[in-house]
């Protein structure tokens, strides 16, 4: 399942019904991204106080959906979550969670390790950080995210 | 057709969605960046040989020899920085 | 953190009270073991319908203290969070949880898949199951769990 | 010395914990099991060679070859299950 949505989510609550009653499950993995406090990591002494991640709405439910079909042809899964938030989040704010739910444990680990890998490359969001002048810049792409993506090319 | 414009190409262009009238010469998603490099400075600036952009063709990635269609979405945008 | 306990644990009352104020954290992994109905898995028709987890208790704390440890020392991890049950637990209940927060999702989910790899073959428990039938047997230790965790010997 | 059996080891064996008095010649881990293999068919089964068996030494897994003292805790126990 996926959600793109504005408001916040309650971490906690989606794993717990996930699971909710389905005994075929023997692990569940979940991660959750938040936004980080990035104070003293910008040269000039500026400070970022919060983002806003835009997207591309259709796009968006169209690649969730896409990269969660790949995973479940990849892994023997229970269930899948993936919520991704947009607008505007201060520091200690979810951004994204995945869930995954599958009889074995490497398949959960993996697979979540999976989605947000793709999430991260190939899900039309874009971050701009708001820093404590007002001003706000758009976040680069890493290569690391890349690096991490071509790991689940084989 | 309809273009769309993301993060730092919406903001350098000035506008979200705009409604381009291609010429029939254009026929790929490549010939499509060149034709809106005609359009002015601020075009050919945003998409400069030297930007790293992405395009999605009814929301779907796509390829430079892409062919497009009437009718299609095209957008042009940053690589992504969700997650 | 770490914790020996008979009693259930709320999978996501712990994750949530694990991040909750500290924005230095950019990811939080969680794997939580449930255990499985085992229908069908034997050949005599019986059915699992409860497993009772006899544990070393003394060693159980300080396996799982090191093993903490060791994570802690080879990720930069905000925080770690180990639960373990003891006793008699029926399908679909929790087992196990581990959580672990750091500035990095990759550093995130490392740590935990590591924490339970070296759970699933240093901690001093053993599963007993229980069938239908009332007969209990104890549960064979698997070789893959050797092979997860010497992916970490490097 | 204090010996505690867990799992299937203490299902067999029959008990949870015992006291072991040992001659002076046991030294080792192994001189151990080798000690209590001679304390009846039931030691020496439980115990055989074609069983894999784990020994902790005062709650830390040990080798065969470590050297036991007084007052130690001698635990024997199956490859564990948990998680």
């Amino acid at each position: 399942m996926i959600r793109v949505q504005k408001e916040n989510f309650d971490v906690g609550a989606e794993i717990n019904a996930l699971s909710h009653g389905n005994t075929a499950i023997g692990g569940i993995c979940s991660f959750v991204g938040l936004v980080r406090d990035f104070q003293h990591t910008k040269e000039d002494n500026t400070r970022v106080c919060a983002m806003t991640l835009e997207h591309y709405p259709g796009m968006t439910e169209k690649k969730l959906a896409e990269i969660e079909e790949t995973a479940r042809q990849r892994w023997p899964l229970e269930d899948v979550l993936i919520i991704h938030r947009y607008g505007r989040m201060e520091p200690g704010e979810n951004i994204v969670l995945v869930v995954t739910a599958s009889a074995h444990r490497q398949a959960a680990f993996e697979s979540a390790q999976f989605l947000m890998d793709f999430l991260k490359t190939k899900a039309p969001f874009w971050k701009l950080e708001e820093d404590n002048t007002g001003t706000g810049s758009w976040v680069d792409a890493r290569e690391s995210d890349d690096d991490a993506l071509s790991k689940w090319e084989k | 057709m309809k273009v769309l414009y993301f993060a730092w190409l919406r903001t350098k262009i000035g506008c979200a969605e705009e409604e381009i009238d291609l010429p029939d010469t254009v026929k790929t998603v490549g010939d499509v960046l060149d034709y809106l490099r005609t359009k002015g400075e601020v075009y050919a600036e945003a998409l400069g040989e030297d930007k790293v952009i992405r395009v999605a063709l009814n929301q779907d990635y796509a390829q430079m020899d892409d062919t497009i269609q009437n009718g299609d979405e095209f957008a042009i945008f940053p690589p992504v920085t969700g997650g």
